[in-house]
């Protein structure tokens, strides 16, 4: 079977700064959950961005639902097909109400009105948020925006998922409800975590961003060692 | 500066909506919808700035920042700092209603002035110049907005100008204190990210 | 959440149920029938329905007033010397510059006005959301554009003003003192410009999540504002307020 | 000998939320390192900012440097002793250049620009950051965000040191330079960390904080039995 996703010697810097990412090799295959983790400012971030063509790669080859992807017109349908949550919610919610939010990829796909409605509660009830239709984004608490984010990335019903740190600053019952929800949605997705026991209960697979590569982790901690395959 | 309802003669707070509604088009008319996002996020920066309470001797003045504001924005100051003005009036009782044309452009306009006179020297090779047209900017900003609320008042009535004199003369500090502030702001930005004067607010006249 | 802001999200009470364009319009009535009024007992009257209104609204009435109260500063002075600028009959004097009469009248009758126009309006209007705003004005025909630039506005105050705090607390972690000096207009300054420039990064990051959700230049915005018979209600009342405050002033 | 810091009682709850804190007891010698560790939003950085008195707690007393603490006045003197390094740097950097952040500091303290000046290149060159000394802090890396926010706070001389998570997912490189500045410094301090690996390499003790009381924690984790004292 054919990767949904894959990346192959990807080099990146940022303007003015040291190379970011030197050769990175990813592979996403259906049903997968790969979680990625690796220290800050390692280029987790910055990998999502050119998985799904916010920015362009120095060197390397973005493959996405079986299509070399290489200009702009390309990804579009990729941000499309995946679904990107950003690590950080305020950057995503940028809709006055929950609704709104929810329905701006729908519109924007071209459904109508009421179609875009209809999605929104339909997202909300599956994630059983239907109470914060219409609550205004900038109320939520922490976890309620982080969960919204998911909706809103879910109603345009992507393939593929791209969460960047989805349970960052979470508690736990939060945590634990984002668990039970990733696991029970059908899509392939990669995880960005910094949080090993949140990457046990998910994770299919799991890599370390470091030194600019991609590399199965080693294990430092003995709880740890269960991760991985 | 914000004056109240009730204040101003009815030709005056009428000339000031007609002017604001002007500005406020002009400005919207160069405000593309991907740039609407940026604004509103600055905008929202200028209200909170807005709240920073500087000491003045044993009492205290709020920021206006009006310079800074369009040096930043060009045009687009003037939907942003309406927007700023309308919060203010609605949810803090601060200001009026049917003056709120006239506060716009008594805060607006020397925004859009400042920009037309400082922006070149934002862009000096040297920061710390640059930084010096961010304090010119600042002061005359603030001199443009209380000679702007001066007129409005001198318009109104004759009444009111020992006043407006008086309250002119007072706002020298202000101005100092404004001018200072926006230089180091620009100081600030144009070492760290120069792109926030212009790439995104690059006016027609400039490119 | 700042205070003041935003207190009125679903505020119930007789005025939350009212139709938030209702609201506005009704405002902008009663502020021009109160402005145009110099009568004392209209004044008055028009200042009491204000309060009736906030009490409808179900606001916090001390904070309330306390913001109706407050003036830019330059505004009390201008008030306050008003009856020794204004010629006219001599009331007192002070420090040798005799007030007129007149002059304290204006003075009293610009205050009259201000107070009632700006508690109406925050009783009225700053008792819905900021985002219910946006939609009333949309629905009243302000450009998208502007309405756009609102909700942006009132979407990320919030957000940067909690970055403020938690700058402003590392500041007087650091022995910070505002006081009127170089130092401290200087770091004033660098607060605002890094958070101008932080702004700016944002606003970067929320275009590509925009793009992502593949933005073809166009916001949502859906409300379920609905005229009803308590919205007519509502207004005829309005206009039988100012009717009377208007009569008054006649009379 | 007396403590420091001593931390009594103390209650401390948001306005409009559960109580965070309820009932912590905390005592800080000199010459102890002590690690504070605790599950996300236990409460950890708001303990910080009520010894130095930021917050103020709602029971409790807190003893710094000989006296009782109460007034706003009173506090003045404990932040200048006790320095807080911020757990993320982006909250605390806030000048153009590194060498004006480190000098916003001793210049709070009245020094006059020259000696100022003379503080900064002496704290960089401490900690080996010499080079750093004209760069623009906006432009840091993560990790030399992090030092350059520990050198400001060192400038201000503190007899104590309050490090809220100084290693929060740093590189290894630069946890060993944080593991070895830190315990070449004299003072005494707390130290707040999620890493058990962290912890062991610099605690002379470590304390819990869960239900909002601190306890001596339970080791999870085989390696982690050596914490503690
Ligand atoms: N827009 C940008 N311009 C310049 N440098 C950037 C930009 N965005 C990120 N960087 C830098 O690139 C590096 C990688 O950043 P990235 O956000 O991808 O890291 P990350 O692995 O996601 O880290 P974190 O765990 O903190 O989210 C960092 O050193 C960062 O400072
Ligand atoms: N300014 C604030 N207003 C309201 N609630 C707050 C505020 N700051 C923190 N909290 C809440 O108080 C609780 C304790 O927060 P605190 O930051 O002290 O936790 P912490 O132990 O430092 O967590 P972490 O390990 O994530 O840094 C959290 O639930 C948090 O959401
Ligand atoms: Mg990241
Ligand atoms: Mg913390």
């Amino acid at each position: 079977m054919s990767p949904l996703i894959q990346l192959s010697g990807i080099h990146f810097g940022y303007p003015g700064r040291p190379p970011v990412l030197q050769g990175v090799d990813l592979q996403l295959f259906a049903e997968e959950r790969l979680c990625l983790t690796g220290a800050n400012g390692a280029g987790k971030s910055t990998l999502f961005q050119i998985a799904v063509g916010l920015l362009r790669p120095a060197r390397g080859r973005v493959v996405a639902f079986g299509r070399e992807r290489l200009g702009k017109a390309d990804f579009i349908e990729v941000k499309r097909r995946a679904g990107l949550v950003f690590q950080d919610p305020d950057d995503q919610l940028f809709c006055p109400t929950v609704i709104e939010d929810i329905a701006f990829g729908p519109l924007n796909l071209g459904k109508s009105k009421d179609e875009a409605k209809a999605i929104v509660g339909d997202v909300l009830e599956r994630l059983r948020l239907g109470h914060l239709r219409d609550r205004i984004t900038h109320k939520l608490s922490g976890g309620e925006k982080r969960l919204v984010t998911l909706a809103a990335v879910l109603a345009m019903e992507p393939d593929v998922l791209l969460l960047d740190e989805p349970t960052n600053a979470l508690d736990e019952p939060t945590t634990e409800r984002i668990v039970e929800i990733l696991n029970a949605l059908p899509q392939a997705m990669i995880v960005i975590s910094h949080d090993p026991h949140f990457r046990r209960k998910i994770a299919t697979r799991t890599l370390r961003l470091e030194h600019g590569v991609l590399d199965v982790p080693q294990p430092r901690c003995s709880h740890a060692a269960s991760e991985g395959e | 500066m914000h004056i109240v309802d009730g204040a101003l003669s009815i030709p005056v707070v009428a000339g000031g909506a007609v002017l604001a509604a002007a500005g406020i088009g002009l400005g919207l008319k160069r405000l593309t919808i991907e740039n609407i996002p940026a604004t509103g996020v600055l905008s929202a920066t200028f209200f909170v700035a807005s709240l920073i309470h500087v000491p003045l001797g044993p009492s205290s003045v709020h920021l206006i920042m009006n310079g800074l504001a369009g040096l930043v924005l060009g045009w687009a100051a003037f939907p942003a700092l309406f927007v700023g003005l309308l919060l203010q009036a609605v949810f803090f009782g601060f200001g009026g209603l049917l003056v709120l044309g006239v506060n716009t452009v008594n805060i607006a306009l020397p925004a859009v002035m400042v920009h037309y006179l400082c922006r070149h020297g934002i862009g000096a090779a040297s920061p710390n110049r640059a930084m010096l047209w961010g304090a010119l900017g600042g002061a005359l900003a603030i001199a443009f907005t209380t000679a702007g609320v001066a007129v409005a008042l001198a318009l109104t009535g004759n009444e009111f100008v020992p006043a407006a004199k008086m309250v002119f003369f007072a706002h020298i500090p202000v101005m100092a204190i404004e001018a200072l502030l926006s230089g180091a702001a620009v100081l600030l930005a144009r070492r760290v990210k120069p792109e926030l004067f212009g790439a995104l607010f690059q006016e027609k006249s400039h490119a | 959440m700042i205070p003041g802001l935003d207190q009125g999200e679903e505020s119930m009470g007789v005025i939350g149920g009212i139709d938030p364009r209702i609201r506005v319009v009704a405002a902008i009535v009663f502020a021009m029938a109160v402005v145009s009024c110099r009568d004392m007992a209209a004044l008055l009257s028009g200042l009491a329905a204000a309060l009736g209104v906030l009490v409808l609204a179900r606001l916090p009435v001390l904070p309330t007033l306390r913001r109706m109260v407050a003036m830019d500063m330059f505004v009390v002075f201008i008030l306050v010397m008003l009856p020794f600028t204004m010629p006219g009959d001599p009331l007192f004097e002070f420090a040798g510059f005799a007030a007129s009469r007149q002059g304290l009248m204006r003075a009293v009758e610009i205050g009259l006005k201000a107070n009632a126009v700006v508690l109406a309006l925050m009783a009225l209007v700053g008792s819905m959301s900021s985002v219910t705003l946006g939609h009333a004005l949309y629905r009243l025909r302000l450009p998208e554009n502007l309405v756009h630039l609102l909700l942006f506005t009132v979407r990320y105050i919030d957000v940067l003003h909690q970055e403020y705090l938690r700058l402003r607390i590392a500041m007087e972690a650091r022995g910070f003192q505002p006081a009127t000096t170089l130092h401290t207009m200087r770091s004033f300054g660098y607060l605002v410009g890094m958070m101008l420039v932080r702004a700016l990064e944002r606003s970067e990051r929320i275009l590509a999540a925009m793009s992502c959700r593949g933005f073809v230049g166009h916001f949502p915005l859906f409300d379920a504002f609905r005229i009803g018979w308590r919205d007519w209600v509502f207004a005829a009342a309005t206009v039988l307020v100012c009717t009377l405050i208007v009569a008054l002033e006649i009379a």
